[in-house]
């Protein structure tokens, strides 16, 4: 493998692949036990394997910077993140500590922190995961290195974050002539920044191309295999599903629309200790679902869509409203020890390895729920060896223990677990987002032939926007714990007008060269903390299509009979104008043209 | 300074519901013990008319609950009774031998803390070899010894055998007059007092029960120091601190750094515990701390000095954790 | 009466006590020191006094410092020891041709008489003797004294008692300098008593002074101070770490030889020891036989071991089966491994208890009829029905070194015979508590009379409504006998039945017998004049420095 | 299983000093069990002829100062050690461990549950303000000084810990994905502490056990040595110093550094094994050494 100077190229594989290892191994930082055992790093021509340490350390961080995952953990959190730049730059550069402080700031202000010299004195702890990724990316660039790595650096933040750190991070990297790889397992990174792709696989580089050319179609099976799961996320027109395209909820036997769990006006505030105020989670909410059907909640992190799962369940005491279920009040923790519900709710989880009780082998896992209801043990084992077989699990597994299988039938345990009661909700709670590509596109395509299959409904969390709307009959979108559109999902991907339902989908990264991000409607910042919402419009210190004083109050419209917005006149005239539905439709005709 | 006056609000409203749940378990637990303090201050020839009157001067007479706020209303006033066997008030006694445990306790942790701490760092840093090994065993070793058979051994060696150290019977020979009680400690106030042959005197006598116990406490400490520097180093922190050309030296301060409030707990737990805990090694060398006049008490059914050590090491104890959380407060900024 | 060196506080030895030296400044002042070793005199002692009041407290050092404080009416004449030239001793022999029967000069009082029906003593005071107040004797001291014991009716109360007064009026002032003590019936003891240390005399002006009315008999004050004739004055007390004696210069016997007397409490014995090995005091109290034995040979050290009236023994509670059965006890008598326990426990410095008096007393008939013989033990145990043997517990006390050694001893021996011995520690601060209740099967106890009379002696413990006798053993004869001793003034006739008694209880084996340890005085080999008194303790006043 | 020994052994291998811990644990439990086939002497028989004998044949750790056998003696410690640490430490890990699940389970439940929780926890806040050793003592002191007093003292002085560590466990496995599962199948609280709290807090509660039980026989002996423990004399490593205490500054070492020895060797053995069921709890840190 090589890089030339001012070269963004992608290192992809999925995990265990080996990309982190070898990113490491350009460092010769290999976590021990590990060794490099042969092969050669050259920069500049010098063998950085033959280095010695104090020659390795001059380099690190100076010539060659890494930027990594979960931003917030790589920091000290006992100093300042001005010291913490400071103390590299001085390091290296040995300069003294005013000039890096002014250097710092400098820093601080490419990487658009706002009030850098009130930033410089701030902990890591008072950092939001994005701020926190910029200051990685400004320690990094601190020394003007010629190679900067990316190690999976924006894996943690929500999509339209990840968007604004991603740009701004090629931006910076391009401007000062260094070259960047981007060590990731997200296709879409790939497509919208790099100059070369490269594929990792079981430790070995199976294809090294031009962007371009790779999207094109790459040469290696296991390439191919990658960049077609990563399609199947972001289209629903491939493989065979088309029959989902005409929307119809499977197996709909009842009357049209029976309505299966309806949910108004929930409200769920956190008390913060030792203060009045509290957290808004979720603001006044209110949907409905009906058999057979897949609504999916759509939001950023801290939206309160998970909130919102968890009230359903009781698992949170929800502060006011109204949930209803097969024509029963839901809400208490106690609700399901009633036996007509036992078990017709089900959740699965985003972490699988957490979802397992690791003593318990797979089958006592998976008959867990049947326990309660009483059947017989014939009955029992029957339908516990139905479900996983229907999962795809081998009978053979059904002793092992969940540490002893992927994470990908992991998750295929909990299904198993979720559907062996019959029940007919079920609650995924990101239950992909934890996955490789491929494992998700397994997991997905399995959600899906249940749904037909069982006729389940489908209470879909997720931020992953080409997940929801791959599976989901229904969209609602989050922000700051209300409901801002909501309707059927075609039509929210192919004409949103909220504004930050048009910001969220611009900044889907698909796996693709071909088709041009809407970058024009791109959200600024992060969302706000729940604590203090802004008054008027939640979104107005956001909104791209902002004006110096946005006062508009926001209010609910009906556009159609499956369209709900909530938001302000002025706004949906602009939206109205704008058309992003090219970006997904295209990608769409796309993948099937390659199929 | 807010934070810190909302943070120290915070803990103190804490405190006081705990020291009266302290005293009155303690309080009814004492009263269980069997022994009835009026017959054993009396003594044998005590008719009981004697008895009685001595029981009423008492309050024994008096319902548990009468004679509980009886106590707790003289505590607030800084009475903590009589014990009967020093005849003397347990304020008085425990303002004479609370400084003595304390000088053997303080310094003992800071010998603890000067063997564990550099051991533990190294022992964090170091993957293999000679020092990496000793600091694994020592943790080990030093748990395994029973303080006070330590104790005998350096008795046994250093003064029995080697006559180098002097009589293990106290805290200064009695030839030497002692310096003006100023602190308590003898240390402190012979150098106030600028008499050093009493400060020679007490040093000497200090030697071996600091060792004792040094030596013990300084196993936890540096299995603490070890175990939390070693996973700091595993941090994500600490691997970027390489990522990023620290050298080595810098990513173990701080790795170090961020240890110190488990090393800070670790500490304040054995000053806790040493507190009762000393008494082993107060034993063995006559020390006359506070540990050996509560365990005396509770042996002989004197109460009085019980409920006034548990008090006021309960005290020291919740002193001793408002100083942690003060040290967690200036080294973590997280700290609310 | 008793009085011993185990009370309540007792050595707290090992371990537990309650040491901590020096911590109050000043105790000694920095003349003390200026002055050197020659005129202050050091003493380790296992414990400082805990009160000075002698009406309540017993504890250890309580009698040093009232026999340094106080002065009685009169004392035993002095004599060479038999066996140790270099100490002297009471001559508490009975003298068929003194008044009395006994051997005594005057102390306080300067002469007196005794009616020959030994029903009214009259003393004469000597003149111009005054308290560490400065307030000159008079016969109102002694009544006031007296008083004070009907008043309080502690230990007092036993006094009166003993004496045979029955009301304060019996104590009568005849003279600004004459006293006299007059009695309802005979009372053998109403001249022997008073050497005791439990009757010495208060300057009363003094402690009228400080009397209120809550404390009419000016208990706070003597507690904790003093206002007496003897030799020494308090300087200061700390309990728990040292009391500082000094001469007086007004003492009426003229200044003592030492000026300033350091009782310092160091309550480990092997520290004691160490102590006076290193010079550093100049004696070292109640040391264990076997650091008595490492004592002997060395330099500065001198180590004089004299037969005393101490006395020890296991109480074998009559009202609990199986001791109520008068074989078992013999047999416990027994299987007692006398021999062992002389040799290992007591290492030679100390006697067989061969009697139920101190062998020092006049009366004493000795003789036991008991030695280690497991087979007669056996036999008995059989005859009484305990051919399987049975099981008990014995208490010891924490506090005191060689119980816990002669216990595990007789333990070994019993299980030979089949009894099976549970050992109980009991801590020290609660001994006396557990002895004086009777409640428990066997315990140690260790005593010794303050009184040389066989009456005294032989009532404390054996007669059945004396509030001593803690084996709860009654026979009628042996009260009979008792009443007798105590009611006649003849001598002859008391002697007799004294020794009658003596045979009876032998017999009947309240106890098992165990020793008459040695009192031992290990004190730096430049301090003379020694004495050994009945009481067991030191007067400071005997000593002085070469 | 066989997995799981394969793992142990490996470990076993890569630190041979754990084996050392597991062979002095086996060793005193063997002497423990058959102390009359090893003890040359009556533990308890005093023989005033030959009291401290320096250690010659055939006492091989000479005598104490009533002429009992010490190396006798030492050998029959650890039936009563043992046991009572033993038994003390199973005892609180039990009542801890109820307890601890109670308080873990049901915290900040605003019911009477939760009451309940607050309550076991201040009440183990106030045992644990006490000063420990002054506790275990006062425990003692009212129970009468026996071995069950001294059982029950061992377990009321560690029983926090144990209710500690598996509120803690409580706290986390309770926000643990599948029990929240089970709680959407109807599973009741109690099959939830029992199928999923408890058997997943196993792993830490063994290791705090074997390290337990070291501090517990520390604990017991330094009772008896202020004599607050087990009656003399019955062959205790504590008493046994605190007998031969009085004789080390006239020279006599041996009555009181032997036991002591047997006593360090004891826990030491013992703490050889918490650490290792330590690092055997931990996957981390059982790769980590396998791995090193």
């Amino acid at each position: 493998m090589h890089i030339k100077s001012r070269e963004i190229i992608a290192l992809v594989g999925e995990s265990g692949s080996g990309k982190t290892i070898l990113s490491r191994a350009i460092m010769n930082l290999i976590p021990k036990p590990g060794r490099l055992n042969s092969g050669a790093v050259l920069y500049h021509d010098k063998n950085l394997i033959d280095l010695s340490n104090e020659e390795l350390t001059r380099l690190r961080g100076n010539r060659i910077a890494t930027i990594v995952s979960n931003p917030k953990g790589e920091l000290d959190p006992l100093e300042t993140i001005g010291q913490q730049i400071s103390n590299v730059i001085i390091h290296h550069l040995r300069i003294t500590r005013e000039e890096a402080k002014k250097k710092a700031i400098q820093l601080l202000k490419d990487v658009k922190i706002p009030d850098p010299e009130r930033r410089f004195e701030a902990y890591p702890h008072e950092l939001s995961g994005g701020m926190a990724q910029r200051v990685i990316i400004a320690i990094s660039l601190a020394c003007d290195p010629e190679i900067v790595i990316s190690d999976d650096a924006t894996s943690g933040l929500d999509v339209t974050v990840q968007a604004q750190v991603l740009e701004l991070l090629k931006n910076l990297v391009l401007n000062k002539g260094s070259s960047l790889i981007f060590v990731t397992r997200d296709l879409g990174v790939a497509a919208h920044f790099a100059d070369r792709v490269c594929v990792l696989f079981n430790g070995k580089i199976v294809e090294d191309k031009s962007t371009t050319d790779f999207f094109k179609g790459p040469k290696n099976e296991y390439a191919k295999k990658l960049l077609s799961a990563s399609k199947f996320q972001g289209s629903k027109k491939v493989n065979s599903h088309n029959e989902f395209s005409t929307r119809t909820p499977v197996e709909n036997k009842g009357p049209v629309k029976e309505k299966l769990l309806e949910v108004s006006n929930l409200v769920k505030h956190f008390p913060i200790s030792g203060s009045s105020a509290v957290v808004q989670a979720v603001n006044d909410v209110s949907f409905s679902l009906s058999s057979g059907e897949t609504l999916a909640l759509v939001g950023e992190s801290g939206s309160g869509k998970t909130t919102i799962g968890r009230c359903l369940l009781g698992l949170e005491q929800m502060t006011s409203g109204k949930i209803n279920f097969m024509n029963k009040k839901l809400g208490q923790r106690q609700s399901f020890r009633d036996p007509e519900l036992m078990g017709k709710i089900q959740l699965v989880f985003q972490e699988p390895a957490e979802a397992l009780n690791p003593k318990m082998t797979l089958y006592d896992i998976v008959s867990e729920p049947l326990k309660n209801l009483r059947s017989n043990g014939h009955n029992l084992e029957k339908a516990v060896r139905e479900s996983i077989d229907r999962v795809g699990i081998s009978e053979s597994d059904m002793n092992r223990y969940p540490n002893e299988i992927s994470m990908g039938f992991q998750q295929r345990v909990g299904i198993a677990r979720a559907i062996v009661s019959n029940p007919r909700l079920i609650i995924l709670d990101e239950p992909t987002s934890a996955l490789d590509p491929t494992a998700r596109a397994e997991i997905m395509e399995l959600l899906i032939q249940i749904q037909k299959d069982l006729s389940t409904s489908y209470l879909f969390i997720s931020h992953d926007l080409s997940a929801v709307k791959h599976i989901s009959h229904k969209v609602a979108i989050l922000y700051l714990g209300k409901i801002i559109e909501q309707g059927d999902a075609d039509r929210i991907f192919a004409s949103p007008r909220h504004p930050y339902s048009l910001g969220l989908l611009s900044s889907v990264l698909l796996p693709s060269t071909s088709v041009k991000r809407p970058t024009s409607v791109s959200l600024d910042g992060e969302i706000p903390s729940p604590i203090n919402l802004p008054s008027g419009c939640s979104l107005k210190s956001r909104c791209p299509f902002r004006e110096e004083l946005c006062e508009d109050i926001p209010e609910t419209v009906h556009l159609s009979d499956d369209h709900v917005v909530h938001a302000c006149k002025q706004c949906l005239t602009k939206t109205a104008k704008v058309d992003i539905m090219d970006y997904f439709e295209k990608f769409e005709q796309e993948t099937n043209s390659i199929q | 300074m807010k934070r810190l006056y909302l943070f120290l609000g915070k803990r103190l409203i804490f405190v006081i519901p705990q020291l009266f749940g302290i005293t009155l378990v303690s309080f009814l637990f004492l009263q269980l013990i069997p022994g009835d303090p009026a017959v054993l201050m009396a003594g044998p020839f005590a008719t009981p008319s004697v008895l009685e009157n001595l029981r009423a001067e008492l309050g024994l007479d008096k319902s548990l609950f009468e004679q509980f706020l009886i106590y707790i209303s003289n505590v607030l006033r800084g009475d903590l009774g009589n014990s009967w066997q020093t005849t003397r008030p347990v304020a008085e006694d425990l303002l004479q031998r609370f400084p003595a445990t304390l000088e053997l306790i303080v310094l003992s942790l800071l010998l603890a803390l000067a063997i564990g701490i550099p051991l533990g760092r190294a022992g964090a840093r170091l993957k293999k070899g000679v020092t990496r090994r000793t600091a694994d065993y020592y943790g080990l070793f030093a748990g395994a010894l029973p303080d006070f058979w330590l104790g005998l051994v350096f008795i046994y060696i250093f003064y029995t055998v080697l006559t180098i150290v002097p009589a293990p019977l106290g805290r200064i020979d009695f030839f030497i007059i002692p310096p003006p009680s100023v602190t308590g400690s003898l240390l402190i106030d012979s150098i106030i007092d600028l008499n050093f042959a009493a400060f020679k005197n007490a040093v000497g006598h200090l030697i071996l029960p600091v060792v004792t116990l040094g030596l013990i406490n300084a196993g936890p400490i540096l299995k603490m120091t070890q175990a939390t520097m070693e996973r700091m180093l595993d941090e994500d922190f600490s691997k970027y601190g390489a990522l990023c050309g620290l050298p080595e030296k810098v990513i173990a301060r701080k790795a170090f750094r961020n240890s110190l409030p488990s090393v800070i707990t670790i500490v304040s737990v054995l000053f806790g515990f040493l507190i009762g805990g000393a008494v082993l090694v107060e034993i063995v060398f006559s020390w006359g701390g506070a540990g050996q006049y509560a365990v005396n008490g509770v042996l002989n059914a004197d109460f009085n000095p019980v409920l006034g050590f548990v008090l006021v090491s309960a005290v020291f104890s919740l002193v001793i954790y408002l100083i942690v959380d003060l040290l967690y407060f200036y080294i973590d900024p997280r700290t609310t | 009466m008793k009085i011993d060196d185990l009370t309540r506080r007792t050595f707290l030895n090992k371990s537990i006590a309650m040491s901590s030296m020096a911590l109050v400044p000043n105790l000694m002042s920095q003349a003390a020191l200026a002055g050197g070793h020659a005129g202050t005199m050091v003493i380790a002692a296992p414990a400082t006094p805990q009160s000075l009041d002698c009406e309540y407290d017993v504890s250890l050092g309580t009698f040093e410092a009232v026999a340094a404080l106080y002065d009685g009416l009169v004392e035993f004449e002095k004599m060479p020891d038999a066996s140790v030239p270099t100490a002297q001793r009471e001559d508490t022999a009975y003298y068929a041709d003194k008044v009395g029967g006994v051997n005594m000069k005057g102390k306080l009082a300067e002469s007196w008489e005794l009616q020959p029906d030994a029903k009214r003593i009259v003393f004469k005071l000597r003149e111009g003797v005054m308290s560490n107040w400065g307030n000159e004797l008079t016969a109102e001291d002694v009544k006031w004294t007296w008083d004070r014991k009907f008043g309080l009716a502690a230990i007092g109360g036993f006094y009166t008692k003993v004496s045979g007064l029955s009301r304060p009026e019996d104590v009568r002032v005849e003279g600004k300098y004459t006293i006299s003590f007059n009695l309802d019936n005979p009372n053998p003891l109403i001249l022997k008593i008073h050497p005791n240390l439990y009757n010495p005399i208060y300057d009363s002006t003094k402690c009228k002074e400080v009397a209120t009315d809550d404390d009419p008999w000016a208990k706070g004050f003597i507690e904790n101070d003093s206002a007496g004739f003897g030799p020494y004055r308090l300087e200061s007390m700390a309990r728990g770490q040292q009391a500082v004696f000094a001469a007086r210069e007004d003492y009426w016997q003229g200044k003592p030889a030492i000026d300033r007397i350091i009782f310092k409490e160091v309550p480990t014995s092997a520290s004691r020891v160490q102590l006076l090995q290193g010079g550093a005091v100049d004696i070292a109290q109640y040391l264990q036989p076997l650091e008595i034995k490492g004592l002997k040979g060395v330099p500065n050290v001198a180590v004089e071991t004299v037969p005393a009236s101490f006395m020890i023994w296991i109480e074998l509670n009559a009202k609990m089966a199986p001791f109520d059965n008068v074989d078992i006890r013999r047999a416990m008598n027994y299987a007692f491994p006398m021999e062992d326990v002389m040799s290992s426990v007591y290492q030679g410095l100390a006697s067989p208890l061969d009697g139920c008096m101190p062998n020092i007393y006049p009366g004493f008939i000795g003789g036991s009829p008991y030695s280690y013989d497991p087979a007669k033990a056996k036999e008995l145990l059989a005859k009484a029905g305990f051919s399987d043997g049975f099981e008990s517990t014995l208490s010891y006390n924490a506090g005191d070194p060689v119980q816990e050694p002669i216990a595990i001893l007789y333990q070994s021996a019993l299980r030979e015979i089949g009894v099976n011995l549970n050992l109980e520690k009991v801590p020290a601060g609660s001994f006396y508590n557990a002895v004086s209740q009777r409640e428990k099967a066997m315990i140690f106890y260790v005593d010794s009379p303050w009184c040389p009379d066989p009456g005294y002696s032989m009532t404390l413990y054996f007669d059945s409504e004396s509030f001593v006798n803690y084996s709860n053993y009654v026979n009628s004869e042996v009260d009979g006998l008792l009443k007798i001793a105590a009611e006649t003034a003849d001598e002859g006739v008391r002697l007799d039945a004294m020794g009658k008694a003596q045979e009876i209880v032998m017999d009947e084996a309240p106890w098992t017998f165990v020793a008459y340890p040695n009192y031992t005085m290990a004190r730096n080999s430049n301090l003379n004049g020694w004495t050994y008194y009945t009481s067991n303790n030191i007067r400071f006043q005997d000593f002085d420095k070469s | 299983m066989t997995g799981k020994f394969n793992l142990f052994f490996r470990v076993l291998k890569k630190r041979p000093d754990f084996m050392l811990g597991y062979i002095i644990v086996f060793l005193i439990i063997i002497i423990a069990i058959f102390a009359p086939l090893f003890a040359p002497f009556d533990p308890i028989k005093s023989d005033a002829k030959n009291y401290l004998k320096a250690p010659q044949w055939p006492y091989l750790m000479g005598t104490d100062a009533t002429g009992m056998d010490v190396f006798s003696r030492v050998l029959y410690a650890p039936r009563v050690d043992l046991a009572i640490a033993l038994l003390g430490t199973l005892l609180s890990a039990v009542l801890g461990v109820i307890l601890g699940a109670i308080a873990g389970f049901y915290d900040g439940s605003g019911k009477v549950a939760g009451f309940g929780s607050a309550f076991i926890m201040r009440s183990a806040d106030v045992v644990q303000a006490f000063p420990v050793f002054v506790f275990a003592i006062a425990v003692v002191a009212v129970l009468g000084q026996s071995i069950q007093s001294l059982v029950m003292a061992i377990a009321f002085v560690n029983a926090p810990i144990y209710l500690r560590l598996m509120r803690s466990q409580c706290l986390s496995i309770r926000r643990m994905r599948y029990v929240e599962a089970a709680y959407l199948a109807g599973t009741s609280d109690v099959k939830i502490i029992l199928a999923h709290v408890i058997p997943n807090s196993i792993a830490p509660l063994l290791a705090q056990l074997s390290v337990n039980i070291g501090w517990a026989i520390l604990l017991t002996s330094a009772l008896s040595f202020i004599g607050a423990g087990v009656e003399a004399p019955t062959p205790e490593w504590g008493s046994m110093i605190s007998m031969g205490f009085q004789n080390i500054v006239t020279g006599h070492w041996w009555p009181s550094i032997f036991p002591g020895l047997a006593l360090a060797v004891t826990v030491l053995g013992f703490a050889l094994v918490g650490s290792s069921i330590e690092i055997l709890a931990d996957p981390v840190r059982t790769r980590k050494l396998l791995l090193s």
